[in-house]
Protein backbone atom coordinates (compact mmCIF):
# COMPACT_ATOMS: atom_id res chain seq x y z
CA UNK A 1 0.00 0.00 0.00
CA UNK A 2 3.24 2.44 0.48
CA UNK A 3 3.68 2.84 -3.08
CA UNK A 4 -0.03 4.28 -2.86
CA UNK A 5 0.82 7.11 -0.53
CA UNK A 6 1.72 10.53 -0.91
CA UNK A 7 4.54 11.38 1.83
CA UNK A 8 6.71 13.68 -0.14
CA UNK A 9 5.27 16.88 1.71
CA UNK A 10 6.70 14.70 5.26
CA UNK A 11 9.87 15.52 6.62
CA UNK A 12 12.03 12.11 7.47
CA UNK A 13 11.17 11.85 10.91
CA UNK A 14 7.69 11.91 10.06
CA UNK A 15 7.85 9.60 6.96
CA UNK A 16 9.51 7.04 9.56
CA UNK A 17 6.56 7.54 11.80
CA UNK A 18 4.32 6.86 9.09
CA UNK A 19 5.78 3.73 7.73
CA UNK A 20 5.96 1.81 11.52
CA UNK A 21 2.57 2.60 11.36
CA UNK A 22 2.10 1.26 8.28
CA UNK A 23 4.28 -1.71 8.89
CA UNK A 24 2.38 -2.49 12.12
CA UNK A 25 -0.88 -2.13 10.09
CA UNK A 26 -0.14 -4.84 7.39
CA UNK A 27 1.10 -7.21 10.09
CA UNK A 28 -2.64 -6.35 11.16
CA UNK A 29 -4.16 -6.67 7.60
CA UNK A 30 -2.94 -9.99 7.02
CA UNK A 31 -3.92 -11.21 10.68
CA UNK A 32 -7.63 -9.84 9.65
CA UNK A 33 -6.96 -11.05 5.93
CA UNK A 34 -6.04 -14.52 7.50
CA UNK A 35 -9.36 -14.91 9.87
CA UNK A 36 -11.39 -13.59 7.74
CA UNK A 37 -10.68 -15.93 5.44
CA UNK A 38 -11.17 -18.66 7.81
CA UNK A 39 -14.35 -17.51 8.72
CA UNK A 40 -15.45 -16.93 5.02
CA UNK A 41 -14.55 -20.99 4.03
CA UNK A 42 -15.76 -21.96 7.02
CA UNK A 43 -19.22 -20.49 6.56
CA UNK A 44 -18.97 -21.80 2.82
CA UNK A 45 -17.69 -25.03 3.76
CA UNK A 46 -19.19 -26.52 6.92
CA UNK A 47 -22.57 -27.04 7.33
CA UNK A 48 -23.62 -29.75 9.95
CA UNK A 49 -22.31 -30.68 13.03
CA UNK A 50 -22.42 -34.50 13.29
CA UNK A 51 -18.96 -34.91 14.22
CA UNK A 52 -16.10 -33.39 15.86
CA UNK A 53 -13.79 -34.19 12.78
CA UNK A 54 -14.07 -32.58 9.31
CA UNK A 55 -14.95 -34.72 6.59
CA UNK A 56 -12.79 -35.60 3.40
CA UNK A 57 -15.66 -33.58 1.10
CA UNK A 58 -15.00 -30.68 3.65
CA UNK A 59 -11.49 -30.28 3.65
CA UNK A 60 -11.60 -30.56 -0.34
CA UNK A 61 -14.07 -27.82 -0.42
CA UNK A 62 -11.61 -25.74 2.02
CA UNK A 63 -8.85 -26.20 0.03
CA UNK A 64 -10.70 -25.10 -3.40
CA UNK A 65 -11.75 -21.89 -1.04
CA UNK A 66 -8.41 -21.58 -0.02
CA UNK A 67 -7.16 -21.53 -3.66
CA UNK A 68 -9.67 -19.42 -5.15
CA UNK A 69 -9.53 -16.90 -2.69
CA UNK A 70 -5.53 -16.52 -3.58
CA UNK A 71 -6.36 -16.26 -6.84
CA UNK A 72 -9.88 -13.76 -6.28
CA UNK A 73 -7.51 -11.85 -3.59
CA UNK A 74 -4.81 -11.04 -6.46
CA UNK A 75 -6.73 -10.44 -8.98
CA UNK A 76 -8.57 -7.55 -7.04
CA UNK A 77 -5.34 -6.17 -5.38
CA UNK A 78 -4.11 -5.30 -8.83
CA UNK A 79 -7.03 -3.93 -10.28
CA UNK A 80 -7.77 -1.78 -6.99
CA UNK A 81 -3.91 -0.36 -7.64
CA UNK A 82 -4.40 0.37 -10.89
CA UNK A 83 -7.81 2.34 -10.63
CA UNK A 84 -6.21 3.89 -7.46
CA UNK A 85 -3.09 4.92 -9.18
CA UNK A 86 -5.08 6.24 -12.14
CA UNK A 87 -7.02 8.38 -9.51
CA UNK A 88 -4.47 9.38 -8.01
CA UNK A 89 -2.37 10.85 -10.98
CA UNK A 90 -3.69 14.29 -10.65
CA UNK A 91 -0.38 15.27 -8.95
CA UNK A 92 -1.08 16.65 -5.42
CA UNK A 93 2.06 18.67 -3.39
CA UNK B 1 -8.02 27.85 25.63
CA UNK B 2 -6.47 30.83 24.99
CA UNK B 3 -4.70 29.02 22.05
CA UNK B 4 -7.40 27.76 19.56
CA UNK B 5 -6.58 23.68 19.93
CA UNK B 6 -7.78 22.60 16.94
CA UNK B 7 -5.16 24.16 14.82
CA UNK B 8 -2.05 22.35 16.65
CA UNK B 9 -4.15 19.01 16.19
CA UNK B 10 -3.71 18.68 12.86
CA UNK B 11 -0.74 16.21 13.20
CA UNK B 12 0.44 15.22 9.27
CA UNK B 13 1.74 12.30 10.60
CA UNK B 14 -2.16 11.17 11.88
CA UNK B 15 -3.77 12.75 8.78
CA UNK B 16 -1.57 10.17 6.40
CA UNK B 17 -1.54 6.76 9.16
CA UNK B 18 -5.80 8.11 8.47
CA UNK B 19 -5.78 8.18 5.70
CA UNK B 20 -3.98 4.77 4.59
CA UNK B 21 -6.10 3.53 7.22
CA UNK B 22 -9.43 4.76 5.16
CA UNK B 23 -7.55 2.84 1.91
CA UNK B 24 -7.30 -0.25 3.68
CA UNK B 25 -11.21 -0.51 5.05
CA UNK B 26 -12.11 0.84 1.63
CA UNK B 27 -10.13 -2.49 0.50
CA UNK B 28 -11.30 -4.95 2.87
CA UNK B 29 -15.05 -3.75 2.39
CA UNK B 30 -14.83 -4.03 -1.22
CA UNK B 31 -12.62 -7.51 -0.90
CA UNK B 32 -15.81 -8.46 0.70
CA UNK B 33 -18.96 -7.11 -1.30
CA UNK B 34 -17.36 -8.29 -4.83
CA UNK B 35 -16.63 -11.94 -3.13
CA UNK B 36 -20.53 -11.86 -2.22
CA UNK B 37 -21.56 -10.57 -5.25
CA UNK B 38 -19.07 -12.23 -7.78
CA UNK B 39 -18.00 -15.96 -6.41
CA UNK B 40 -21.62 -17.98 -5.69
CA UNK B 41 -19.47 -20.84 -4.49
CA UNK B 42 -16.31 -22.89 -4.39
CA UNK B 43 -17.06 -25.65 -6.52
CA UNK B 44 -13.89 -25.44 -8.31
CA UNK B 45 -10.70 -24.26 -7.12
CA UNK B 46 -9.97 -21.78 -9.73
CA UNK B 47 -11.62 -18.19 -11.22
CA UNK B 48 -14.25 -19.08 -13.85
CA UNK B 49 -14.25 -16.50 -16.53
CA UNK B 50 -17.47 -14.85 -15.68
CA UNK B 51 -15.93 -14.57 -12.12
CA UNK B 52 -12.97 -13.35 -13.51
CA UNK B 53 -14.84 -10.11 -15.37
CA UNK B 54 -17.32 -9.46 -13.07
CA UNK B 55 -14.18 -8.87 -10.48
CA UNK B 56 -13.23 -6.61 -12.72
CA UNK B 57 -16.37 -4.71 -12.91
CA UNK B 58 -16.96 -5.21 -9.29
CA UNK B 59 -13.86 -3.21 -8.85
CA UNK B 60 -14.56 -0.79 -11.25
CA UNK B 61 -17.92 0.31 -10.28
CA UNK B 62 -16.86 0.27 -6.65
CA UNK B 63 -14.32 2.90 -7.54
CA UNK B 64 -16.86 4.79 -9.38
CA UNK B 65 -19.66 4.64 -6.99
CA UNK B 66 -17.24 5.29 -3.94
CA UNK B 67 -16.25 8.62 -5.79
CA UNK B 68 -20.12 9.76 -6.24
CA UNK B 69 -20.79 9.15 -2.76
CA UNK B 70 -17.94 11.14 -1.48
CA UNK B 71 -19.06 14.07 -4.24
CA UNK B 72 -22.82 13.70 -3.52
CA UNK B 73 -21.72 13.95 0.55
CA UNK B 74 -20.36 17.26 -0.03
CA UNK B 75 -22.36 18.67 -2.39
CA UNK B 76 -25.36 17.84 0.75
CA UNK B 77 -22.86 18.84 3.59
CA UNK B 78 -22.96 22.20 1.85
CA UNK B 79 -26.64 22.45 1.37
CA UNK B 80 -26.86 21.52 5.09
CA UNK B 81 -24.81 24.05 6.19
CA UNK B 82 -26.41 27.04 4.26
CA UNK B 83 -30.47 26.54 5.04
CA UNK B 84 -31.00 25.69 8.41
CA UNK B 85 -32.45 22.07 9.16
CA UNK B 86 -36.42 22.69 8.62
CA UNK B 87 -38.29 20.18 9.12
CA UNK B 88 -39.12 18.69 12.32
CA UNK B 89 -40.36 15.32 13.57
CA UNK B 90 -44.13 13.98 13.44
CA UNK C 1 -20.11 13.68 20.79
CA UNK C 2 -17.55 15.90 22.76
CA UNK C 3 -20.53 16.69 24.83
CA UNK C 4 -22.08 13.19 25.71
CA UNK C 5 -18.50 12.93 27.77
CA UNK C 6 -17.94 13.69 31.20
CA UNK C 7 -14.56 14.82 31.69
CA UNK C 8 -14.95 16.87 34.60
CA UNK C 9 -12.91 14.89 36.77
CA UNK C 10 -9.98 14.83 34.55
CA UNK C 11 -6.58 17.86 34.22
CA UNK C 12 -5.94 19.81 32.15
CA UNK C 13 -3.49 17.48 30.36
CA UNK C 14 -5.78 14.97 30.84
CA UNK C 15 -8.21 16.32 29.25
CA UNK C 16 -6.22 17.37 26.47
CA UNK C 17 -5.12 14.17 26.10
CA UNK C 18 -8.74 12.81 25.76
CA UNK C 19 -9.50 15.58 23.03
CA UNK C 20 -6.81 14.50 20.81
CA UNK C 21 -7.55 11.56 20.83
CA UNK C 22 -11.58 12.05 20.20
CA UNK C 23 -10.13 14.21 17.17
CA UNK C 24 -8.61 11.10 16.13
CA UNK C 25 -11.54 9.41 16.56
CA UNK C 26 -13.57 11.44 14.58
CA UNK C 27 -11.71 11.76 11.42
CA UNK C 28 -11.91 7.47 11.50
CA UNK C 29 -15.32 7.45 12.46
CA UNK C 30 -16.22 10.04 9.07
CA UNK C 31 -14.26 7.78 6.98
CA UNK C 32 -16.04 4.49 8.31
CA UNK C 33 -19.50 6.42 7.66
CA UNK C 34 -18.49 7.07 4.41
CA UNK C 35 -16.65 4.08 3.45
CA UNK C 36 -19.84 2.39 4.87
CA UNK C 37 -22.02 4.26 3.30
CA UNK C 38 -20.67 3.20 -0.16
CA UNK C 39 -20.78 -0.29 1.10
CA UNK C 40 -24.56 0.30 1.86
CA UNK C 41 -25.42 2.11 -1.32
CA UNK C 42 -23.27 -0.19 -3.73
CA UNK C 43 -25.16 -3.23 -2.37
CA UNK C 44 -28.36 -1.59 -2.60
CA UNK C 45 -27.93 -0.18 -5.87
CA UNK C 46 -25.71 -2.21 -8.13
CA UNK C 47 -27.26 -5.66 -9.15
CA UNK C 48 -25.39 -6.69 -11.69
CA UNK C 49 -21.86 -6.45 -13.45
CA UNK C 50 -22.89 -6.87 -17.32
CA UNK C 51 -20.87 -3.76 -18.09
CA UNK C 52 -17.99 -1.86 -16.34
CA UNK C 53 -19.70 1.64 -16.27
CA UNK C 54 -22.46 2.78 -13.89
CA UNK C 55 -25.55 2.97 -15.98
CA UNK C 56 -28.33 5.68 -15.00
CA UNK C 57 -30.29 3.92 -12.77
CA UNK C 58 -27.66 2.92 -10.84
CA UNK C 59 -26.34 6.71 -10.35
CA UNK C 60 -29.84 7.60 -9.48
CA UNK C 61 -29.94 5.34 -7.22
CA UNK C 62 -26.92 5.92 -5.52
CA UNK C 63 -28.11 9.77 -5.33
CA UNK C 64 -31.25 8.77 -3.57
CA UNK C 65 -29.23 6.30 -1.20
CA UNK C 66 -26.53 9.21 -0.11
CA UNK C 67 -29.52 11.53 -0.01
CA UNK C 68 -31.80 9.30 2.13
CA UNK C 69 -28.96 8.32 4.22
CA UNK C 70 -27.68 11.39 5.06
CA UNK C 71 -31.75 12.68 6.19
CA UNK C 72 -31.44 9.42 8.33
CA UNK C 73 -28.39 10.08 9.71
CA UNK C 74 -29.09 13.67 11.07
CA UNK C 75 -32.77 12.00 12.39
CA UNK C 76 -30.79 9.19 14.33
CA UNK C 77 -27.64 11.09 15.19
CA UNK C 78 -30.05 13.72 17.43
CA UNK C 79 -32.66 11.25 18.99
CA UNK C 80 -29.25 9.66 19.88
CA UNK C 81 -28.19 12.50 21.28
CA UNK C 82 -31.78 12.96 23.28
CA UNK C 83 -31.82 9.26 24.81
CA UNK C 84 -27.79 9.81 25.68
CA UNK C 85 -28.38 13.24 27.83
CA UNK C 86 -31.44 12.00 29.41
CA UNK C 87 -29.71 8.64 30.18
CA UNK C 88 -26.68 10.85 31.54
CA UNK C 89 -28.68 13.39 33.57
CA UNK C 90 -28.28 12.03 36.92
CA UNK C 91 -25.35 13.79 38.03
CA UNK C 92 -21.78 11.69 37.75
CA UNK C 93 -18.89 13.16 39.88
CA UNK D 1 5.66 -8.65 40.71
CA UNK D 2 6.12 -6.51 44.00
CA UNK D 3 3.36 -3.89 43.50
CA UNK D 4 -0.06 -5.26 42.13
CA UNK D 5 0.04 -3.90 38.62
CA UNK D 6 -3.20 -3.61 37.82
CA UNK D 7 -3.95 -0.66 40.55
CA UNK D 8 -1.21 1.78 38.57
CA UNK D 9 -2.69 0.20 34.69
CA UNK D 10 -6.77 2.44 35.56
CA UNK D 11 -5.70 4.97 33.51
CA UNK D 12 -8.62 7.65 33.95
CA UNK D 13 -7.45 8.73 29.96
CA UNK D 14 -7.65 5.15 29.11
CA UNK D 15 -11.58 5.37 30.59
CA UNK D 16 -12.53 8.05 29.17
CA UNK D 17 -10.85 7.12 25.79
CA UNK D 18 -12.49 3.41 25.88
CA UNK D 19 -15.99 5.27 27.32
CA UNK D 20 -16.02 7.10 24.28
CA UNK D 21 -15.25 4.21 21.78
CA UNK D 22 -18.20 2.47 23.44
CA UNK D 23 -20.56 5.03 22.80
CA UNK D 24 -18.99 5.63 19.02
CA UNK D 25 -19.00 1.45 18.58
CA UNK D 26 -22.75 1.51 20.27
CA UNK D 27 -23.80 4.45 17.62
CA UNK D 28 -22.70 2.61 14.34
CA UNK D 29 -24.49 -0.55 15.56
CA UNK D 30 -27.40 1.12 16.51
CA UNK D 31 -27.40 3.16 12.43
CA UNK D 32 -26.70 0.12 10.46
CA UNK D 33 -29.46 -1.83 13.05
CA UNK D 34 -31.85 0.67 12.49
CA UNK D 35 -31.63 1.41 8.63
CA UNK D 36 -31.91 -2.50 8.36
CA UNK D 37 -35.02 -2.77 10.23
CA UNK D 38 -36.89 0.79 9.21
CA UNK D 39 -35.48 1.66 5.83
CA UNK D 40 -36.77 -1.19 3.40
CA UNK D 41 -35.27 0.10 0.11
CA UNK D 42 -34.18 4.17 -1.56
CA UNK D 43 -36.90 4.20 -3.87
CA UNK D 44 -37.38 7.63 -2.31
CA UNK D 45 -34.63 10.22 -1.63
CA UNK D 46 -36.40 11.34 1.51
CA UNK D 47 -37.54 9.62 4.32
CA UNK D 48 -41.39 8.44 4.58
CA UNK D 49 -43.52 9.25 7.36
CA UNK D 50 -43.42 5.63 8.50
CA UNK D 51 -39.70 5.46 8.33
CA UNK D 52 -39.27 8.57 10.71
CA UNK D 53 -41.28 7.33 13.70
CA UNK D 54 -39.73 3.81 12.93
CA UNK D 55 -36.32 5.10 13.06
CA UNK D 56 -37.97 6.85 16.16
CA UNK D 57 -39.16 4.18 17.52
CA UNK D 58 -36.13 2.11 17.27
CA UNK D 59 -33.43 4.39 18.93
CA UNK D 60 -35.99 4.10 21.86
CA UNK D 61 -35.74 0.71 22.16
CA UNK D 62 -32.49 0.53 21.23
CA UNK D 63 -31.35 2.12 24.45
CA UNK D 64 -33.83 0.46 26.18
CA UNK D 65 -32.53 -2.76 25.17
CA UNK D 66 -29.15 -1.58 25.76
CA UNK D 67 -29.61 -0.44 29.20
CA UNK D 68 -31.76 -4.20 30.07
CA UNK D 69 -28.63 -6.05 28.45
CA UNK D 70 -26.70 -4.35 30.98
CA UNK D 71 -28.69 -5.07 33.92
CA UNK D 72 -28.91 -8.75 33.00
CA UNK D 73 -25.40 -9.02 32.63
CA UNK D 74 -24.35 -7.45 35.79
CA UNK D 75 -26.84 -9.62 37.47
CA UNK D 76 -25.80 -12.86 35.90
CA UNK D 77 -21.83 -12.04 36.48
CA UNK D 78 -23.05 -11.98 40.27
CA UNK D 79 -25.27 -15.06 40.08
CA UNK D 80 -22.34 -16.74 38.67
CA UNK D 81 -19.28 -15.65 41.30
CA UNK D 82 -21.54 -16.28 44.13
CA UNK D 83 -22.47 -20.37 42.85
CA UNK D 84 -19.31 -22.19 41.31
CA UNK D 85 -20.48 -23.31 37.93
CA UNK D 86 -21.51 -26.71 38.33
CA UNK D 87 -23.31 -27.99 35.04
CA UNK D 88 -20.47 -29.66 32.85
CA UNK D 89 -20.31 -30.81 29.17
CA UNK D 90 -21.95 -34.07 28.24
CA UNK E 1 -5.94 -14.39 27.34
CA UNK E 2 -2.85 -13.88 29.63
CA UNK E 3 -2.41 -17.45 29.82
CA UNK E 4 -2.46 -17.89 26.29
CA UNK E 5 0.72 -16.01 25.24
CA UNK E 6 4.16 -16.80 25.46
CA UNK E 7 5.99 -13.42 26.65
CA UNK E 8 8.59 -15.37 28.35
CA UNK E 9 10.72 -14.29 26.02
CA UNK E 10 10.15 -10.34 26.66
CA UNK E 11 11.72 -8.55 28.97
CA UNK E 12 10.45 -7.22 32.24
CA UNK E 13 9.79 -3.87 30.46
CA UNK E 14 8.24 -5.45 27.24
CA UNK E 15 6.28 -7.31 29.34
CA UNK E 16 5.07 -4.44 31.46
CA UNK E 17 3.75 -3.11 27.80
CA UNK E 18 2.48 -5.86 26.69
CA UNK E 19 0.34 -6.71 30.08
CA UNK E 20 -0.92 -2.97 29.59
CA UNK E 21 -1.99 -3.48 26.01
CA UNK E 22 -3.72 -6.21 27.24
CA UNK E 23 -5.46 -4.54 29.55
CA UNK E 24 -6.47 -1.84 27.31
CA UNK E 25 -7.64 -4.71 24.87
CA UNK E 26 -9.43 -6.57 27.54
CA UNK E 27 -11.76 -3.40 28.59
CA UNK E 28 -12.22 -2.97 24.76
CA UNK E 29 -13.18 -6.32 24.73
CA UNK E 30 -15.61 -6.30 27.37
CA UNK E 31 -16.94 -3.12 25.52
CA UNK E 32 -17.12 -5.06 22.03
CA UNK E 33 -18.93 -8.46 23.88
CA UNK E 34 -21.57 -5.75 25.47
CA UNK E 35 -22.58 -4.06 22.71
CA UNK E 36 -22.06 -7.13 20.33
CA UNK E 37 -24.53 -8.71 22.36
CA UNK E 38 -27.29 -5.94 22.26
CA UNK E 39 -27.20 -6.29 19.03
CA UNK E 40 -27.72 -9.77 18.85
CA UNK E 41 -30.51 -9.91 21.07
CA UNK E 42 -32.14 -6.80 19.64
CA UNK E 43 -32.26 -8.11 16.04
CA UNK E 44 -33.35 -11.46 17.28
CA UNK E 45 -35.97 -10.07 19.86
CA UNK E 46 -37.29 -6.75 18.60
CA UNK E 47 -39.73 -7.38 15.10
CA UNK E 48 -41.59 -4.05 14.77
CA UNK E 49 -41.58 -0.54 15.72
CA UNK E 50 -45.44 -0.10 16.38
CA UNK E 51 -44.74 1.46 19.59
CA UNK E 52 -41.54 2.97 21.35
CA UNK E 53 -41.77 1.05 24.41
CA UNK E 54 -40.09 -2.74 24.69
CA UNK E 55 -43.34 -5.19 25.31
CA UNK E 56 -43.52 -7.86 27.36
CA UNK E 57 -43.23 -10.71 25.00
CA UNK E 58 -39.61 -8.30 24.21
CA UNK E 59 -38.48 -8.21 27.17
CA UNK E 60 -39.47 -11.48 27.97
CA UNK E 61 -37.14 -12.41 24.93
CA UNK E 62 -33.86 -10.11 25.31
CA UNK E 63 -33.71 -12.10 28.99
CA UNK E 64 -33.47 -15.27 27.97
CA UNK E 65 -31.57 -14.38 25.34
CA UNK E 66 -28.61 -12.70 27.23
CA UNK E 67 -28.81 -16.15 29.94
CA UNK E 68 -28.48 -18.11 26.91
CA UNK E 69 -25.48 -15.94 25.68
CA UNK E 70 -23.68 -15.99 28.80
CA UNK E 71 -24.17 -20.16 28.67
CA UNK E 72 -22.91 -20.33 25.17
CA UNK E 73 -19.75 -17.74 26.12
CA UNK E 74 -19.03 -19.61 28.87
CA UNK E 75 -18.93 -22.71 26.97
CA UNK E 76 -17.58 -21.94 24.12
CA UNK E 77 -14.79 -19.63 26.07
CA UNK E 78 -14.01 -23.22 28.06
CA UNK E 79 -13.54 -25.21 24.93
CA UNK E 80 -11.67 -22.49 23.12
CA UNK E 81 -8.94 -22.07 25.71
CA UNK E 82 -8.94 -26.12 26.16
CA UNK E 83 -8.39 -26.33 21.94
CA UNK E 84 -5.41 -23.40 22.30
CA UNK E 85 -3.57 -24.81 24.86
CA UNK E 86 -3.60 -27.98 23.00
CA UNK E 87 -2.16 -26.28 20.04
CA UNK E 88 0.54 -24.11 21.93
CA UNK E 89 1.11 -27.38 23.76
CA UNK E 90 4.58 -28.44 21.98
CA UNK E 91 6.88 -25.82 24.03
CA UNK E 92 8.62 -22.37 22.16
CA UNK E 93 11.67 -21.23 22.65
CA UNK F 1 17.23 5.10 4.28
CA UNK F 2 20.97 4.35 4.90
CA UNK F 3 20.08 1.26 7.59
CA UNK F 4 17.26 -0.42 6.69
CA UNK F 5 14.21 0.26 8.27
CA UNK F 6 12.75 -2.61 8.89
CA UNK F 7 15.45 -4.43 10.61
CA UNK F 8 15.21 -1.86 13.71
CA UNK F 9 10.99 -2.32 13.30
CA UNK F 10 10.41 -5.42 14.04
CA UNK F 11 9.32 -4.66 17.81
CA UNK F 12 8.70 -7.39 19.72
CA UNK F 13 6.24 -5.63 22.00
CA UNK F 14 4.29 -4.94 18.85
CA UNK F 15 4.52 -8.44 17.60
CA UNK F 16 3.31 -9.91 20.89
CA UNK F 17 0.35 -7.41 20.79
CA UNK F 18 -0.38 -8.49 17.31
CA UNK F 19 -0.52 -11.88 18.07
CA UNK F 20 -3.29 -11.15 20.98
CA UNK F 21 -5.22 -9.40 18.58
CA UNK F 22 -4.99 -11.93 16.26
CA UNK F 23 -6.29 -14.33 18.67
CA UNK F 24 -8.99 -12.43 19.89
CA UNK F 25 -10.41 -11.61 16.30
CA UNK F 26 -10.13 -15.40 15.79
CA UNK F 27 -12.37 -15.61 19.14
CA UNK F 28 -14.83 -13.41 17.65
CA UNK F 29 -15.51 -14.77 15.29
CA UNK F 30 -15.84 -17.96 15.74
CA UNK F 31 -18.33 -16.74 18.42
CA UNK F 32 -19.98 -15.01 16.01
CA UNK F 33 -20.11 -17.95 13.53
CA UNK F 34 -20.86 -21.03 16.16
CA UNK F 35 -23.83 -18.76 17.57
CA UNK F 36 -25.60 -18.67 14.22
CA UNK F 37 -24.83 -22.16 13.08
CA UNK F 38 -26.04 -23.83 16.54
CA UNK F 39 -28.29 -21.22 18.29
CA UNK F 40 -31.10 -21.00 15.93
CA UNK F 41 -33.22 -18.95 18.15
CA UNK F 42 -33.83 -18.02 22.02
CA UNK F 43 -37.14 -19.44 23.41
CA UNK F 44 -35.47 -21.24 25.96
CA UNK F 45 -32.86 -19.35 27.84
CA UNK F 46 -30.81 -21.94 28.76
CA UNK F 47 -28.42 -24.30 26.01
CA UNK F 48 -30.20 -27.59 24.93
CA UNK F 49 -28.30 -30.49 24.72
CA UNK F 50 -28.00 -30.13 20.69
CA UNK F 51 -26.87 -26.66 20.72
CA UNK F 52 -23.84 -27.68 23.33
CA UNK F 53 -22.39 -30.58 21.59
CA UNK F 54 -23.16 -28.08 18.25
CA UNK F 55 -20.77 -25.85 20.19
CA UNK F 56 -18.01 -27.88 20.99
CA UNK F 57 -17.91 -29.67 17.39
CA UNK F 58 -18.05 -25.82 15.94
CA UNK F 59 -15.40 -25.01 18.18
CA UNK F 60 -13.26 -27.81 17.41
CA UNK F 61 -13.89 -27.80 13.54
CA UNK F 62 -13.06 -23.73 13.63
CA UNK F 63 -9.61 -24.70 15.07
CA UNK F 64 -9.36 -27.37 12.49
CA UNK F 65 -10.23 -25.01 9.55
CA UNK F 66 -7.90 -22.26 10.91
CA UNK F 67 -4.85 -24.49 10.82
CA UNK F 68 -5.69 -25.64 7.48
CA UNK F 69 -6.15 -22.41 5.92
CA UNK F 70 -2.44 -21.93 7.47
CA UNK F 71 -1.12 -24.94 6.12
CA UNK F 72 -2.70 -23.74 2.53
CA UNK F 73 -1.80 -20.34 2.37
CA UNK F 74 1.25 -21.00 3.52
CA UNK F 75 1.69 -22.96 0.44
CA UNK F 76 0.14 -21.41 -1.79
CA UNK F 77 2.47 -18.59 -1.13
CA UNK F 78 5.58 -20.48 -1.57
CA UNK F 79 4.17 -21.69 -4.89
CA UNK F 80 3.38 -18.20 -6.29
CA UNK F 81 6.81 -17.12 -5.64
CA UNK F 82 8.36 -19.60 -7.30
CA UNK F 83 6.43 -18.97 -10.45
CA UNK F 84 5.96 -15.65 -11.98
CA UNK F 85 2.21 -15.00 -12.26
CA UNK F 86 1.30 -16.15 -15.67
CA UNK F 87 -2.33 -15.14 -16.42
CA UNK F 88 -3.76 -11.89 -17.47
CA UNK F 89 -7.43 -10.52 -17.31
CA UNK F 90 -9.66 -11.06 -20.54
Amino acid sequence: MQNMLDVEHLNEGQKQQVLGKLNDMQMQDSLNTYNGLVERCFNECITHFRAKDLEKAETGCIERCVTKFMAFSQRIGTRFQEKNMQQATPPSQ
Amino acid sequence: MNAPPNAEQIDPVMVAVTEMQGLADLFSRMQNVCWSKCIPNVREGILAMGEMSCVDRCVSKYFDVHKMVGEKLQEQMQKAQMQQPGATPS
